[in-house]
């Protein structure tokens, strides 16, 4: 018997006008796509604190994507940019945690990219398939190590976050 | 947990029944999931008898939260929370898993979409026990209304305001009301005189008792909300005073200053320093061009001053600020036409007898600077052929991706112009001929009908360098006739470019003052699409016309009428309810370190100076929880969206990873724990 | 696997072109309208597209379209499409020479592999060398021409008698046979 | 003083003579060091590309990574090396797997190339290097009355690199102005020669040269200047075959720009090269002198 392939957990941060519509378009157009991504809607992907994604990964999530409008299209504005800028700040302290890069993706997509939005979700669960799984909770001790870990992070992070015009 | 939750499994017909096992999972959520008191699944839970299934179990199993496993909230959110409203229920304690858009209808495999399935229930079960009770607030709408631009998409929302009886503030940057419209000679696929059917509208509203025109005005500055907004508008100097001023036109006449008019006549015709821009415009009152005048280079003239009959010119009259309190605002601000020069190989401005679209279309005009004869750059010698080339700046990815709607049929009026004009052979080379409203296509069938020539090839450059007989002193058109298979050269003596429509340069910045968001192009953007095209994300903000995306007069009409008929239902309404996601800010928690501040688009969080902390103006707030992940305190909480609701989501989208009884949850070997 | 189509081999040896793919082409003629030695083509530019895209590969691999392309760039820079046109008649090119499969009568293939030849023993190109392959296949009355032509240019000292070569020439080998294995000599 | 890594490139061993003369000699004079590549190889023209993708760039390659040793820009002034380098280091730059492979090809004569060098065509280091004013600074002869049709051909512009105008360029005219020649409108000076049609068609290659050589002349040049061997040997040294296939009775010079440059620079005619035309440069010998 063949062996099982290892079928890893995504979590998706889902903004409410682009990404959310995408995927709404997306099953619409009963395009399929691999069935590891669970999306929760976000109002916008500006408000996707990087502790959910610090959550998601340790509760046992293998990867995360946070998607939203593209540059220039948010409706409000220009928060996607901010979350840019979030997601920027949030590979580097992964890394710095020892994550793969591929186990996050920002991705953009508008109301009318169901497609691209599908090859995108397709993308990134075959490159955190062969990354295998992430395991953090089981890699880490149980004594709140990565609590920790997640608390001195949020920490950094609302220090460094914005910088006031 | 103390909540009773109701579960509720959309079959959708065979949409998700056929993919989920839908009874399975009802069985599973009702057994498995914490706080669930109420599990069922029924054929189409948005039908009547559906929602009362959730209303009989609220009433009688006494519910307190409601899931409803279906499809995306965007289609039927509403429905539900309206249930839950009839039965007593805050709506707000209700939550959608879309397990028709995000599971049955792109998931293969039955078994793996029904564990999908019941991760997202489980999600939504998690969150929902977490949800507070909201309610919508109430705010006053002033039944004023901005409308912004005097095209024809502001002139005809402003009308079918003022003629309901509302007041209607219209800005005009220009002189006069018109816009483009005012610009042309014939309209497609009518020939109606462009003048003959604009003029008398733009009278109108000149004279309505319900519309204060401000022509040769901006709007400075917009702050409010829905229903509230607060308007700032720039009346830029006449230097002619408009109580006094009668419209007779003896200045203009006396003006001994004559320069090029590169605005309504397309650089193809002069006006004085003093002018307005057309004979039948609206105000007729005339403006000082303080650039060109004599008198403001260099302190002489005044020869309008001196001829005046009831002195009504004012050399010293200054910018002047007039503040408006309005409760909505239409944006009709239209489009800029793309620079042909951005192409050199066409030729414009390097070869004489390239015109643009609009330069010809002024030429056609009776009234334009040759009198509606079509002749050559000399300005006598009339064309024997004339090509005319689509798609100049559309439908390329070098320059604008997105078809400019309007140029096949104008080309086909310009076509039809020629031949009833002149004795001229006319070409049309075009990509694809995109005649599809009412009427277009027997228009084109009519051109074909008058012997205009159509080649299917974009034009690859238009050339003064003769090569064969025949092309010595023409204009040739190279062109892969497509249809075909073979590049033509065609000598003709007037090129016409059909420019693309594309936004107005400061499309951006307007559209940040407005608070309402631009595509990737520059087009404003709609609140949807197809379903709500004159709306935009911020409520009380309409867009109409042009500025929205290339389209004719007719869909520039209708959206004109639309947004005024959107205008008149929130006036009518008298309130408006202001969604209550938005964000709060704990005050005890809140360090006054202001990083939030500078991240609201709406300018929604203010500093309170003397209680050293950020306060959010819920009714400017839109929502989108920006602040909320960047406070380093979390003293700023977002409605319906909080950390904990989230959190909880997360954790029960992951409850077969966490509990580790997941039937494809990975298998993986402990590892040693690192030291 | 599902056998790639034409269109996806082709696209497959565009290394340079990371531009658009043939399948965005709108078949405007753009290309075709632009081309200067369309004249001599049997099939435009736009065609030839259209063709690979309708899976003619017999037909495109035996038309002259991609070997007159006089590699001038000008259908590439203007494409509304942004495909670039002209990397894919080298991609064409490329293909026909592996595949061995061309119009007969052309002397393009035939030019393309001395050209290549000449370089490999010598590091750098030699006119005189390259002239030999053209003359199988021309008429009598331009060899003539080119004679003279030639034999001007001799005469103003701008035709070199021997053949040019790199210092390295050894190493310069080796490391083209760590790309593409040499023909034993 | 400025200094550059200079590609002849074959053709200005042989059939370019006087074009590689004229490039060494007004460089020197405006102070620009062209230090000759010391083993360069061919670039693989446009033929190379033909066979080949990867191999085409490894011969590119080879001649950046000896550059790049010497730390110094690459210059061209044949149009098709230029075009060739300069697409291969933009490639080189932005695919590591491309450069893995063909670094691994040149460690065979103990090179490497990582990115680090610019090429540019000749022109442009006369264009944006030295520049005009510098330039007309230097000028000793200026060409006045002299009609120049400034030839620019393709690959000098073509494929597009940045947001040059690759349709109605103005940096040749320029050039012309500023050593006090005149350059005449022509309207095909970014069209085709044919030059590497001669070989597999010739007749369309002639009359491509026909095209450009009429129209030169309807514009009243006394000349054609160019900046790339392949356009100057194809419309001087064909001439006579154009004017055998067509009929007409073309007699126009075609020089380089370098040797217009070298004359008003006040460099000797012989030392530019001139003299080997096979359409004799007449009108330039009020300037020779």
């Amino acid at each position: 018997m063949a062996e099982e392939r290892f079928e890893p957990k995504i979590v998706a941060f889902l903004c409410n006008w682009c990404s959310y519509r995408a995927a709404d378009l997306a099953g619409t157009a009963r395009i399929k796509y691999q069935p590891n991504v669970r999306m929760i809607r976000v109002m916008c992907s500006g408000r996707v604190d990087p502790t959910f994604v610090l959550k998601a990964l340790a509760l046992g999530a293998d990867g995360v994507m946070i998607a939203g409008c593209h540059p220039g299209e948010c409706h409000y504005l220009e928060q996607n940019y901010k979350a840019m800028r979030r997601f920027s700040m949030l590979k580097h302290s992964l890394r710095a945690l020892g994550l793969e890069e591929d186990r996050v993706r920002l991705q953009w997509a508008s109301a009318a990219e169901g497609v691209q939005l599908a090859e995108a979700i397709n993308e990134m669960v075959d490159q955190v398939r062969a990354l295998g799984p992430l395991n953090w909770p089981g890699n880490w001790s149980e004594d709140g190590e990565v609590e920790a870990a997640i608390e001195r992070l949020a920490e950094e992070h609302a220090e460094a976050m914005e910088v006031p015009a | 947990m103390t909540e009773k939750v109701g579960v509720y499994i959309c079959h959708c017909g065979s949409n998700i029944a056929g993919v989920v096992d839908v009874e399975e999972v009802a069985k599973w959520a009702g057994e498995n999931l914490e706080g669930v008191a109420v599990s069922r699944e029924y054929k189409f839970m948005c039908s009547s008898l559906g929602q009362e299934l959730i209303e009989d179990d609220i009433k009688n199993e006494g519910l307190t939260r409601v899931v409803v496993a279906a499809c995306s909230p965007h289609l039927h959110e509403r429905t539900f929370r309206r249930a839950c409203a009839n039965a007593g229920l805050n709506p707000y304690l209700c939550h959608m898993a879309s397990i028709r858009e995000q599971v049955s209808w792109v998931v293969e495999d039955n078994e793996v979409a029904t564990e999908k399935a019941k991760a997202m229930i489980a999600g939504a079960v998690n969150r929902v026990q977490l949800h507070e009770e909201l309610e919508p607030s109430l705010v006053p709408v002033n039944p004023n209304t901005l409308v912004v631009g005097g095209g024809i998409a502001g002139i005809q929302a402003s009308l079918e305001l003022a003629d309901a009886g509302y007041p209607v503030y219209l800005v005009e940057r220009e002189p006069s009301i018109g816009g483009h419209m005012a610009q042309f000679d014939k309209t497609f696929p009518t020939l109606d005189c462009a003048a003959c059917i604009l003029t008398p509208k733009m009278s109108d509203v000149g004279a309505h008792p319900n519309i204060n025109l401000l022509s040769y005005s901006e709007v400075e500055e917009v702050s409010g909300y829905v229903g509230n907004f607060s308007v700032r508008i720039k009346k830029k100097a006449k230097y002619v005073d408009e109580e006094l001023c009668t419209g007779c036109g003896i200045c203009i006449e006396k003006c001994p200053k004559k320069v090029i008019d590169d605005v309504f006549e397309a650089g193809m015709g002069y006006r004085k320093s003093i002018y307005r821009p057309f004979p039948q415009a609206v105000p007729n009152i005339p403006v000082i061009d303080t650039v060109s005048c004599t008198y403001f280079e260099t302190g002489k003239c005044k020869a309008c001053e001196i001829f005046c009959p009831t002195e009504a010119i004012d050399f010293e009259q200054q910018d002047s600020y007039l503040d408006i309190d309005v409760g909505n605002i239409i944006l009709a601000t239209g489009y800029d036409l793309f620079d042909c020069k951005t192409i050199p190989q066409y030729g414009y401005g390097r070869l004489a007898n390239v015109f643009t679209s609009l330069e010809f279309e002024r030429m056609c005009n009776a009234s334009g600077p040759t009198e509606g004869k079509i002749v050559l750059r000399d300005g006598v010698t009339e064309p024997e052929s004339v090509a005319i080339i689509h798609c100049v700046g559309s439908r390329d990815e070098n320059y604008n991706r997105y078809c400019s709607a309007i140029c096949c049929m104008s080309s086909l009026k310009f076509g039809h112009l020629v031949v009833e004009k002149t004795d001229a052979e006319v070409f049309s080379c075009y990509i694809d001929m995109r005649t599809n409203q009412k009427g277009y296509e027997e228009f084109y069938e009519r051109l074909l009908e008058e012997g205009m020539n159509f080649v299917r090839g974009k034009v690859a450059e238009v050339t003064d360098a003769f090569r064969l007989p025949g092309e010595e002193g023409k204009l040739i058109v190279q062109v892969e006739d497509t249809l075909l298979g073979i590049q033509r050269r065609i000598p003709v003596d007037m090129v016409i470019l059909m420019a693309a429509l594309e936004p107005r340069a400061d499309a951006r910045e307007v559209g940040l003052q407005f608070g309402i968001a631009c595509s990737m192009e520059g087009w404003f953007t709609e609140r949807h699409p197809k379903l709500d095209p004159v709306a935009t994300m911020t409520d009380g903000i309409f867009i109409a016309g042009a500025a929205q995306g290339p389209k004719d007069i007719p869909a520039v009409v209708a959206q004109g009428a639309a947004a005024a008929a959107r205008v008149q239902g929130m006036i009518t309404k008298g309130t408006v309810e202001i969604e209550p996601v938005v964000a709060t800010i704990t005050e005890e928690m809140c360090s006054g370190c202001r990083i939030c501040n500078t991240l609201c688009p709406f300018n929604a969080i203010e500093y309170l100076e003397d209680k050293e902390v950020s306060y959010i103006n819920t009714a400017l707030c839109k929502g989108c929880g920006t602040c909320v992940a960047a406070c380093p305190a979390q003293a700023i909480s977002g409605a319906h969206y909080s950390n904990e609701q989230i959190f909880a989501e997360i954790e029960g989208l992951l409850y077969d990873v966490i509990s580790g009884n997941g039937a494809k949850a990975p298998q993986v070997e402990q590892e040693p724990v690192p030291a | 696997m599902v056998k790639p189509s034409f269109s996806d081999e082709i696209a497959n040896l565009l290394h340079a072109s990371h531009g658009n793919p043939l399948i965005t082409c709108i078949q405007c003629g753009t290309c075709s309208g632009t081309c200067p030695a369309v004249d001599y083509m049997d099939h435009t530019p736009r065609r030839i597209i259209g063709m690979i895209r309708a899976n003619l590969k017999d037909e495109v691999l035996n038309s002259n379209t991609f070997w007159y392309c006089a590699s001038c760039y000008h259908c590439t820079v203007r494409c509304p499409a942004q495909i670039d046109i002209a990397e894919t008649m080298y991609a064409l090119k490329r293909y026909s020479i592996w595949k061995r499969v061309h119009q007969e009568g052309l002397v393009g293939p035939t030019f393309s592999e001395t050209f290549v030849k000449t370089i490999l023993r010598s590091g750098r190109s030699f006119e005189p060398i390259l002239a030999t392959s053209y003359l199988f296949s021309a008429g009598v009355r331009e060899l003539i021409q080119e004679g003279v032509t030639a034999t001007k240019m001799m005469l103003k000292g701008r035709l070199p008698m021997l053949p040019p070569r790199i210092k390295r020439l050894d190493n310069f080998k080796r490391m083209v046979s760590r790309v593409i294995p040499l023909e034993a000599e | 003083m400025k200094e550059y890594a200079y590609f002849p490139g074959c053709s200005l061993e042989q059939i370019g003579l006087s074009y590689n003369q004229s490039s060494v000699e007004t460089t020197k004079v405006l102070g620009v060091e062209l230090k000759e590549l010391e083993d360069w190889n061919c670039c693989g023209a446009t033929t190379y590309f033909h066979v080949d993708e990867l191999l085409a760039y490894t011969l590119c390659a080879r001649n950046l990574a000896m550059a790049e040793k010497d730390s110094l820009d690459l210059v061209a002034p044949c149009s098709a090396c230029y075009k060739n380098s300069y697409f291969t280091n933009k490639h080189l730059r932005e695919d590591p797997d491309l450069a893995d492979h063909i670094n691994y090809a040149l460690e065979e004569d103990d090179l490497s190339y990582s990115g680090q060098i610019e090429v540019k065509h000749l022109m442009e280091v006369f264009y944006c290097d030295v520049g005009l004013d510098e330039i007309r600074d230097k000028v000793k002869k200026p060409l006045e009355g002299l009609k120049v049709a400034p030839y620019y051909g393709c690959q000098i512009l073509r494929p597009k690199k940045d947001d040059e105008d690759v349709e109605q360029a103005e940096f040749f005219e320029e050039l012309m102005s500023a050593i006090g020649a005149e350059p005449v409108p022509y309207p095909l000076k970014l069209k085709c020669c044919g030059g590497s049609l001669l070989i597999s068609n010739r007749i369309a290659a002639l009359s491509m040269v026909r095209n450009l050589l009429q129209n030169a002349e309807d514009n009243n040049a006394d000349v054609i200047a160019t900046a790339c061997p392949m356009c100057q040997v194809n419309l001087e040294c064909y001439q006579p075959q154009v004017n055998q296939e067509f009929g007409t009775k073309f007699q126009v010079p075609v020089v380089y720009f370098t040797q217009l440059m070298g004359l008003a620079l006040g460099i000797r005619g012989k030392k530019l090269g001139i003299g080997k035309e096979i359409v004799a440069a007449t009108p330039l010998e009020p300037y020779t002198t």
